[in-house]
């Protein structure tokens, strides 16, 4: 039945997004981008990926809808219309989508359990979590330990990216479109948002804690939330004008977070090597190599959720701020 | 009984994707993403149950608690694109 | 006895609440203009919302599920009509005037058959 | 073959359709901002394939269940690489749109073939 259900949020899938393309509004296709992302969680959720339906739903509900809508305010929010190359383009394209559907048929069907990505390392990780690590979650135990070098390279990816918005838009604006303008209240005027934003915070803020330190146990982790805890921080930020959220929780901590967050990851690695394992193994961290392990998996999860949550508040405010300016 | 729960959030999901389609203002659009955002949360915490695995009610959480950001951050992007042009209106 | 009658109450109640979530559906794609299509919305927040979520909290008995069902529909119960306000603002701010003379927002184009 | 082992493939022609549909915005559109939302819709596509490879058959997800026995779970390779691959997928789209900013500031437009017109 849930197999049918599939099929239906799939079709509603490729619907979504050929209006995207199709529509010469960026702002409506920044809307459509939205119901993207949550047909998008579903369909996670039902393919029994309940962690990256979280990251899913944890990103694409707040943070892209509000990162395109600062981008679309700083430049143009009309399409233009162009015409020609357009026939060659849909003709390249649709031989391209036959020829994969072609190549579809050698893969395996859908939920075959004799499929090869099933076959050589999966069941080990299945197997071994309880023995080695004992935490539930199997994607969290892979994630932090297993394959640890895999995400403090993805963590670095996120920091890298987070100095270049930076530096990018760190750039004074040119001098035309400089004036004095009234500050950026946010929306202080609006009662009722007010009220049941300040309410909600909190609860988020607390909801992206428990799945920081939940994650050994359901879905969850350091990714998930870190981009949960910065929407709560951009939901002030939305209610009480950008620079008063700026005043909360300033650059500088933001900075020091994503940084903090990236060297706690290396430096646990290092603290491995310097007690006498390989660079995160997190075995040698306690005498007994269980709960080493699920130490290590605590303190590099606290990293990533810093490093994640920092480096997202800080491209929101090089976005956020820059609007004030202009 | 889930399961008539669900087909109807589905059925739903799909209205609310036509009149994300078809408009015709922008507000419409917008409209429809709310309720498809709702419906998406109702359909997790349903199939959630169907699985019998309710500990993933944790996904619905997330969005009914977020959901809201992206609404509040198109009004304040409206509100600054109506400040922005009684300004170019003044000068 | 006590569990037939829970079970009953529980699958009333989720009937019920597709049969709003449907309604609610169906009239914001047929109603004529937008104020008057966040009616429609604002039913499968509120209304919609309690009669599943209750059904299923009667489902799960007392667990922690029921209380993360509780939380999800105090949350959708508070953050929906905030975001319907937030949107009727939105439209009228730039423009959108809540016309009770027409009904269609685009009589020529967009009167729904 | 039968009809239900056709629809075993549906995920990946919805992986084939959605990725070209990407690649068209990308290479057809000449709005900077509708070629990054492609280049994100193509993403996503990489994405949904991934994860539709995790699938098993009556499986659940892989979050070992205290005192139940004989789980089968799904594949938690390719979860683990798209979960982390989300969140870089936001950073580096924030990434481009900073640049599509800048190019909007020193430009005044953000239609490719006007700026290369105006170099």
């Amino acid at each position: 039945m849930i197999f049918i259900f599939g099929l239906f949020l799939l079709t509603l899938l490729v619907i979504t997004a050929i209006a995207i393309v199709r529509t010469k509004d960026l702002f409506v296709a920044v809307m459509l981008t939205s119901i993207f992302s949550l047909l998008m969680a579903a369909n996670f959720f039902i393919l029994d990926a309940a962690d990256v339906a979280l990251t899913e739903a944890a990103v694409g509900a707040g943070v892209t809808t509000v990162i395109f809508l600062c981008a679309l305010a700083l430049t143009d929010d009309k399409e233009k219309p162009r015409q020609g190359g357009r026939w060659v383009a849909f003709g390249t394209v649709g031989v391209l989508a036959l020829l994969i559907i072609y190549a579809t048929f050698d893969k395996p069907r859908l939920g075959d359990p004799d499929a090869p990505v099933h076959q050589h390392i999966a069941p080990w990780y299945i197997e071994k979590t309880t023995e080695y690590i004992d935490i539930p979650n199997v994607v969290t135990a892979i994630l932090s330990s297993f394959r640890g070098y895999d995400t403090l390279g993805e963590v670095f990816v996120v920091f890298a990216a987070c100095i270049g918005v930076l530096f990018i838009l760190g750039v004074s604006p040119p001098r035309k479109t400089r004036k004095v303008t009234e500050k950026n209240s946010g929306l202080r005027h609006h009662l009722i948002p007010q009220v049941v934003g300040r309410l909600l915070i909190p609860f988020i803020v607390l909801f992206g804690l428990y799945v920081q330190f939940h994650g050994e146990y359901g879905p969850g982790g350091g990714f998930q939330a870190g981009a949960i805890i910065a929407t709560g921080v951009i939901l002030y930020a939305l209610l009480e004008g950008e620079s008063e959220a700026l005043r909360a929780i300033p650059r500088g901590v933001l900075l020091g977070m994503v940084i903090g967050g990236a060297l706690l990851y290396g430096g646990v690695g290092v603290a491995c090597m310097f007690m006498g394992g390989a660079f995160l193994d997190y075995s040698v961290l306690a005498v007994d190599p269980i709960f080493g392990q699920q130490l290590g998996i605590l303190i590099i999860e606290a990293g990533v959720g810093m490093a994640v949550c920092g480096a997202l508040l800080a491209i929101f405010h090089a976005f956020a701020a820059r609007e004030v300016l202009s | 009984m889930y399961i008539i729960v669900s087909i109807a959030i589905l059925v739903t999901m799909v209205l609310a994707l036509v009149r994300a389609l078809m408009g015709p203002s922008v507000y419409d659009r917008v409209l429809a993403v709310n309720v498809f955002g709702t419906k998406t949360v109702l359909l997790l915490s349903v199939i959630a149950f169907l699985y019998g695995r309710p500990d993933f009610l944790d996904l619905a959480l997330a969005y009914a608690l977020i959901n809201m950001v992206g609404i509040l951050a198109v009004l304040e992007f409206f509100q600054n694109r109506a400040r922005k042009e009684s300004r170019s209106k003044d000068d | 006895m006590i569990d037939i009658a829970l079970d009953i109450l529980s699958w009333i109640l989720l009937v019920l609440g597709g049969a709003c979530v449907l309604i609610g559906g169906i009239g914001g794609l047929r109603l004529p203009n937008f104020y008057t299509r966040i009616h429609a919305a604002s039913l499968t927040d509120t209304m919609a919302t309690i009669l599943i979520f209750v059904g299923m909290m009667l489902q799960a008995g007392l667990t922690l599920a029921t209380l993360k069902l509780f939380a999800i529909m105090l949350f959708l119960l508070l953050t929906g009509p905030t975001a319907t306000y937030a949107l009727a603002n939105a439209a009228l701010l730039s423009g959108l005037k809540p016309d009770a003379g027409t009904a269609s927002d685009k009589p020529k184009e967009n009167t729904p058959e | 073959m039968n009809f239900l082992e056709l629809l075993g493939y549906f995920n990946y022609w919805v992986f084939a359709i959605i990725l070209t549909v990407g690649l068209y915005a990308v290479i057809n559109k000449t709005n900077l901002i509708k070629k990054l939302i492609g280049l994100s819709i193509f993403q996503s596509a990489v994405f949904l394939m991934y994860i539709t490879m995790d699938k098993v058959e009556g499986g659940t997800a892989p979050i070992i269940q205290k005192g139940v026995e004989d789980q089968i779970f799904s594949n938690p390779l390719p979860q683990v690489l798209i979960l982390t691959a989300i969140v870089v997928g936001v950073s580096t789209l924030s990434l481009g749109l900073a640049m599509v900013v800048r190019i909007s500031e020193c430009y005044g437009t953000i239609e490719e073939n006007e700026i290369l017109d105006a170099d």
